[in-house]
């Protein structure tokens, strides 16, 4: 019993880490390797667990129903039930179509002017999102959330056993997705990525379209934050404006990219595991220690100091030798020190 | 100085009137009141809402000059500034509410207003807090950056870290909850056109003004807020004119930062209460009006300050008012589309 | 032997900041294969010019022709789509990224910059790689660059940096390049070093070259032109022989006699 | 004892070595030019000397102090005041306010030294209140020399005045200086424009890639055919 608690614990634990280390992974395509700087995580979060949430959730009886109209029943749609769960990718397809076009939108604002403008851009999209998820609620039912969000996969095992099934659900996306993201940006497409973020004019004078590649990379970025955020709506099965508070759905996903290390894929994932070990550890430790308003704090506190004490992060960022084609021809010289910041 | 230059003076007197008129708050606030009044005597728009815009604003400005002038002299986006807001709100609530009561002064219902003189003292003593505290964080964190020459935009990150850092000391200090200064429920003013006026949002009015103008008055008036601009403007030749930069570093802190606490203060007697997230939230309407005004602009974002204010507020009257910071936000993003650099950026500000 | 058509015509370039006229009505050809040296005193809108014609900025009035195609008001990542490259007085490389990288990263149209393409047609990146390394270590070894290609841009030395600029025009098989100070504080040997590679890339690579540059020992023995620039306009051209005998290159730079003392 | 000694002076920016080693002096109210083709580093010299680009190795005396580690703002207090060529005025500030932050390490009345810059630059006279970003090119080197010169300096170092002007401009700007040198202040100058500077100069420089190559009276730099073949080459 002991022994399964602890099990059972750690497959939740290790779902989270899955999770957020997608978001991780979609941050460090927009600021490791462009040097975007997106300060509303939460915005794409938000969008990919609603779309999902919308299109795959079966409609409530009219008993529940007040005044919500939800969007689709996609889960529940015979011509979709191949045996197979179809609809899952369906879902993904559509969170990525949403957060693409978001992103893009931004975008086409912002990515001219200087970086700051983003920033301040992508803070009020996650705000502007949230109020219309709270407050329309015809749209999602506001404060109240949405609820009886489906299980991908949810027929093959008891739903007690159900965590084991979604944590290898989850390791799939994000295996593919660390493998989609580390094959482009090791490509040419992510050297002109790193190229821009380190010289902007440099690589307008190499013939890039620097902006255009801003905008790939930005809706990139986006859009695997949305899957991120597809994936959370269907573990978690509930979620409501207060889930996107941006501190654990922005503030912490900075926090593990900056300690992992940007610009380099695994110190994300790295991160992913040690801030969400960090934050959920804590809460078994005695005193004030377990406060989540003490963790709240050491959150802003682990920001600023690895932005200090050591900016590369644990891992910091590899050195790439020329031929940089697929992962199986990429070996890193040797850990690079930076030469400057 | 013998000989006669008469002769060779070139034509400027003629160019110099249009161009060397700066907008000043004068200017600037009788152009917001009769805009106001403009708009509020549309049929179709009630004139109360106007007038809270106008409150409002006057908040908003208090923020969004403070930002901007950091964005100015020190190149980067204070993620901090809307918990700079917070910190002085809850340092304010700590005087009203356990330190002057456990001194046997408690105070509520002061003259017409709701709250009690004890926070008049409190302002100040938040002011100086909030100032000491941005003081040490540019010294052990900003500083360090600048020294080691990193980028703007990581300057910015760190400065959400402290953002961040600063609302948990608060959550952790006071928790999360909604708190109150100490308060009595007051008579509102009645006005002609159906327009109801707290007496606090008459005090909020006023030391909005009065810390605005004081604002313009170092900066044009003193040798500090010259020097200010002097190194906004060319920080090389004021380093060769012997400006040094951390003086003008410290008093934009200061300037800022008070500003800022005293916003905070304000926006927590205007909405009643508050509550550690008030600041960040309100980092969306002071951040608007500052590209509204143009970056590093005082007097724009002065200007740019009341139009968020006041627009936010009458939207209301057709929309839910929990959308008020996408209004202002919405505003931000209209003008990315149409000004970049914002409306009321001046020709040859050198930037 | 026919007249040589001009790669560049410039026809009463005009660029103004503000009130100061950088650029007027500046009016020069560069014919194909020269090296032509861009001299003049300070001020005298030498990059200004390299910055309209390579697309940096607009220019307020004027033409100018490439292949006699009109580039004007085009972008800098347009002009060098048309093989017209520069680089810069102060080198701008790409700090945290290997000298080979820097270089691999110029050439134009490479499959590799599209999104999907490593994802969808690995086998195409590939063979582009391949023979993009293979350009590069090329131009490595042309400039003797070989041991550090592995090694961060940032910690190159001063004139190796320029090095690598002069490399990463190289990448771009250019047909015209703009060196705006090539030698600028660089040592000698670097210096003999970045000679030589721009006669061997004039030579063997039919590279045409336009150089500013203050070394007038390095300007007289590279160019086979001169064209001297004087507030904004171009005031002689020709030899270094003629230019160096030219009274009125003399006056341009340490002033006219006839202006004199008050 | 010499106003100002820099003795193998070497300096430059980042990891580019500009100066080689270069020495001069000036004395006690002289006008000393310094000439040589582009980019042989005058102008990093005028930093060097005003503090802005840290010097690598040599020294740096001015009037029997060593300055060559001290911070720009402290240098402006000694005395020793800089114009940049470019950039030198406070562009959103007015005119007065420009000759106000010249005036940023007097603890006196300064009013009176204003006046007395309007009284010397009567163009900046006719409208204190413009601001410095709308001025002609002539008149924004006026306010940038009054600038400096406000704190009463004993040496004002002008990175190419005469730059860009039209040439009545000149002639105004240069007979200025010359009225500043007779009031006793030293000054020296970069420039461009040889003849015009070395023909009014006690002495002049030349400097080649960083480094001395020679150093005379004005006028007999002037007559001198080194001088060119160091400007072209050959």
């Amino acid at each position: 019993m002991e022994l399964a608690g602890v099990l059972n614990y750690l497959v939740g634990f290790f779902i989270m880490v899955g999770i957020y280390g997608i978001f991780s992974l979609g941050l460090n395509v927009q600021w490791g390797f462009t040097g975007l700087f997106n300060a509303g995580i939460a915005g794409f979060f938000a969008l990919g667990a609603y779309t999902t949430a919308l299109l795959t959730t079966p409609a409530p009886d009219a008993a529940q129903v007040e005044d919500f109209i939800f969007g689709g029943n996609l889960a529940g749609l015979p011509y979709l039930d191949w045996g197979i769960d179809f609809w899952f990718i369906l879902s993904l397809a559509a969170v990525a179509l949403v957060c693409g076009i978001v992103a893009y939108a931004v975008g086409r604002l912002t990515l001219r002017l200087s970086g700051d403008y983003l920033a301040i851009a992508t803070l009020g999209i996650a705000e502007a999102v949230r109020l219309m998820f709270l407050n329309e609620k015809w749209i999602a039912n506001g404060s109240k959330g949405l609820y009886r969000i489906p299980e991908f996969l949810g027929d093959l095992v008891s739903p007690a056993n159900y965590d084991y099934l979604f944590l290898v659900v989850v390791l799939v996306v994000l295996a593919l997705l660390y493998l989609a993201v580390q094959r482009v940006v090791n490509s040419p497409w992510g050297r002109v990525l790193r190229a821009i973020r380190e010289d902007e004019v440099a690589a307008q004078s190499s013939g890039k379209d620097v902006y255009s590649f801003k905008l790939q990379a930005f809706i990139l970025g986006g859009i695997i934050m949305g899957i991120g955020g597809a994936l959370y709506a269907h573990h978690v099965r509930f979620i409501s404006p207060i889930t996107f508070d941006p501190l654990l759905a922005t503030f912490v996903i900075w926090a593990m990219l900056m300690v992992g290390g940007s610009g380099n894929n695994r110190g994300a994932l790295l991160g992913a595991f040690v801030v969400w070990g960090i934050w959920s550890g804590t809460q078994f430790l005695p005193w004030f220690f377990a406060d989540p308003n003490f963790r709240f704090f050491m959150i802003g506190v682990l920001i600023v100091g690895v932005i200090l004490i050591r900016p590369g992060g644990i891992l910091g960022e590899t050195r790439r030798v020329s031929r940089v084609v697929g992962a199986s021809s990429h070996t890193p010289v040797k850990e690079g020190g930076n030469p400057k910041e | 100085m013998t000989r006669p230059l008469e002769t060779r003076l070139s034509p400027l007197s003629r160019l110099a009137g249009p161009i060397r008129r700066q907008w000043s708050p004068g200017h600037t606030t009788v152009a917001i009141v009769l805009a106001a009044l403009a708009i509020g005597l549309l049929p179709f728009v009630h004139m109360g809402l106007v007038v809270n815009g106008v409150f409002l604003g006057a908040i908003i400005a208090l923020g969004a000059v403070g930002l901007t002038l950091i964005y100015g002299i020190l190149h980067f986006a204070n993620f901090a500034h809307g918990d700079y807001m917070t910190m002085g709100a809850y340092v304010a609530l700590f005087l009203t509410a356990s330190f002057f009561p456990w001194l046997g002064v408690t105070s509520d219902g002061f003259g017409p207003f709701t709250f009690g003189f004890t926070l008049l003292i409190a302002l100040p003593v938040a002011a100086i807090v909030v100032i000491a505290g941005a003081i040490l964080l540019d010294r052990f964190v900003y500083r360090r950056l600048r020294d080691r020459g990193v980028s703007d935009l990581f300057m910015s990150m760190s400065s959400m870290g402290v953002a961040i850092a600063l609302r948990g000391l608060v959550q952790m200090i006071w928790g999360g909850d909604i708190e109150t200064y100490p308060r009595e429920s007051k008579q509102v003013f009645h006005l002609p056109m159906d327009v109801r006026i707290p007496p606090d949002a008459i005090f909020i009015a006023l030391m909005a003004v009065a810390l605005v103008v004081t604002v313009y008055l170092v900066l044009t008036r003193t040798r500090i807020g010259k020097a200010m601009r002097a190194t906004a403007d060319n920080p090389e030749l004021a380093l060769v004119s012997g400006i040094g930069t951390r003086g003008v570093t410290w008093w934009t802190w200061g300037i800022g930062a008070a500003l800022a606490a005293t916003a905070g203060v304000l926006l927590a007697v205007f909405q009643g209460q508050l509550l550690p997230i008030m600041g960040w939230k309100f980092l969306i309407p002071v951040f608007s009006a500052v590209i509204l005004g143009g970056i590093g602009n005082p007097y724009g974002a002065l200007a740019a300050a009341f139009a968020i204010g006041v627009t936010s507020e009458v939207s209301t009257q057709w929309m839910n008012p929990s959308y008020k910071p996408a209004v202002a936000f919405a505003m931000m993003i209209a003008v990315l589309l149409i000004r970049p650099k914002g409306l009321f950026t001046m020709a040859g500000s050198g930037r | 032997m026919a007249v040589p058509t001009p790669i560049l015509e410039v026809r009463d370039l005009v660029k103004d900041f503000g009130g100061v006229r950088a650029l007027d009505h500046c009016t020069l050809d560069i014919e194909p294969g020269h090296i032509t040296g861009i001299i003049g005193p300070n001020g005298a809108g030498k990059t200004t010019l390299f910055n309209v014609v390579s697309g940096a900025m607009r220019p307020t009035g004027g033409s100018i022709a490439f292949y006699g195609r009109r580039i004007e008001g085009w972008g800098m990542h347009r002009t060098f789509g048309l093989g017209l490259v520069r680089t810069f007085q102060i080198p701008r490389e790409m700090q945290r990224m290997t000298v080979m990288e820097n270089l691999m990263l110029v050439p134009a149209q490479q499959m590799g910059e599209k999104l999907w393409a490593s994802w969808f047609r690995p086998g195409r990146v590939a063979q582009d790689e391949d023979r993009i390394s293979t350009q590069a270590r090329d131009v490595l070894e042309m400039l003797t660059l070989s041991h550090l290609a592995d090694e961060y841009a940032g910690n190159l030395s001063g004139g190796q940096k320029k090095l690598l600029e002069l490399g990463r025009t190289l990448m771009a098989e250019p047909r015209m390049v703009l060196l705006d100070e090539p030698g600028a504080g660089v040592n000698r040997t670097l210096l003999r070093n970045i000679s030589k590679s721009i006669l061997l890339a004039s030579a063997e690579r039919n590279v045409t070259f336009a150089i500013i540059e203050h070394d007038m020992g390095f300007v007289m023995a590279m160019c086979d032109q001169i064209i001297v620039m004087a507030n904004g306009a171009v005031i002689a051209k020709g030899t270094p022989t003629e230019i160096q005998n030219n009274p009125l290159v003399m006056e341009a730079y340490l002033g006219g006699l006839n202006r004199g003392s008050p | 004892m010499a106003l100002l000694e820099v003795s193998a002076v070497v300096s430059g920016y980042g990891q580019t070595e500009i100066l080689h080693g270069v020495s001069l002096t000036i004395d006690d109210g002289e006008i000393v030019t310094i000439i040589g083709p582009n980019g042989c580093g005058k102008s990093t010299l005028m930093k060097t000397v005003a503090g802005l680009v840290n010097v690598w190795d040599g020294t740096v005396n001015f009037r029997g102090k060593d300055i060559s580690s001290t911070p720009p703002e402290q240098i402006a207090r000694t005395g020793l005041c800089f114009v940049p060529q470019t950039r030198n005025v406070f562009p959103t500030l007015s005119i007065r306010e420009n000759l106000e932050m010249g005036a940023f390490l007097r603890k006196d009345d300064f009013t009176w030294r204003i006046e007395e810059m309007y009284r010397f630059f009567p163009d900046l006279a006719l409208d204190p209140g413009r601001r410095a970003g709308s001025l002609s090119g002539g008149q924004r080197q006026m306010l940038a020399i009054a600038r400096a010169l406000m704190l009463d300096p004993t040496l004002i170092l002008l990175d190419e005045p005469f730059a860009g002007l039209a040439p009545a401009m000149v002639y105004l700007v240069l007979d200025r200086v010359l009225e500043i040198n007779r009031s006793g202040v030293s000054v020296l100058l970069v420039e461009q424009n040889a003849r015009q500077a070395l023909s009014v100069s006690n002495r002049g420089y030349v400097l080649v890639s960083g480094e001395n190559r020679l150093e005379d009276k004005g006028s007999a730099l002037l007559d001198n055919p080194e001088v060119s073949r160091l400007y072209l080459g050959g």
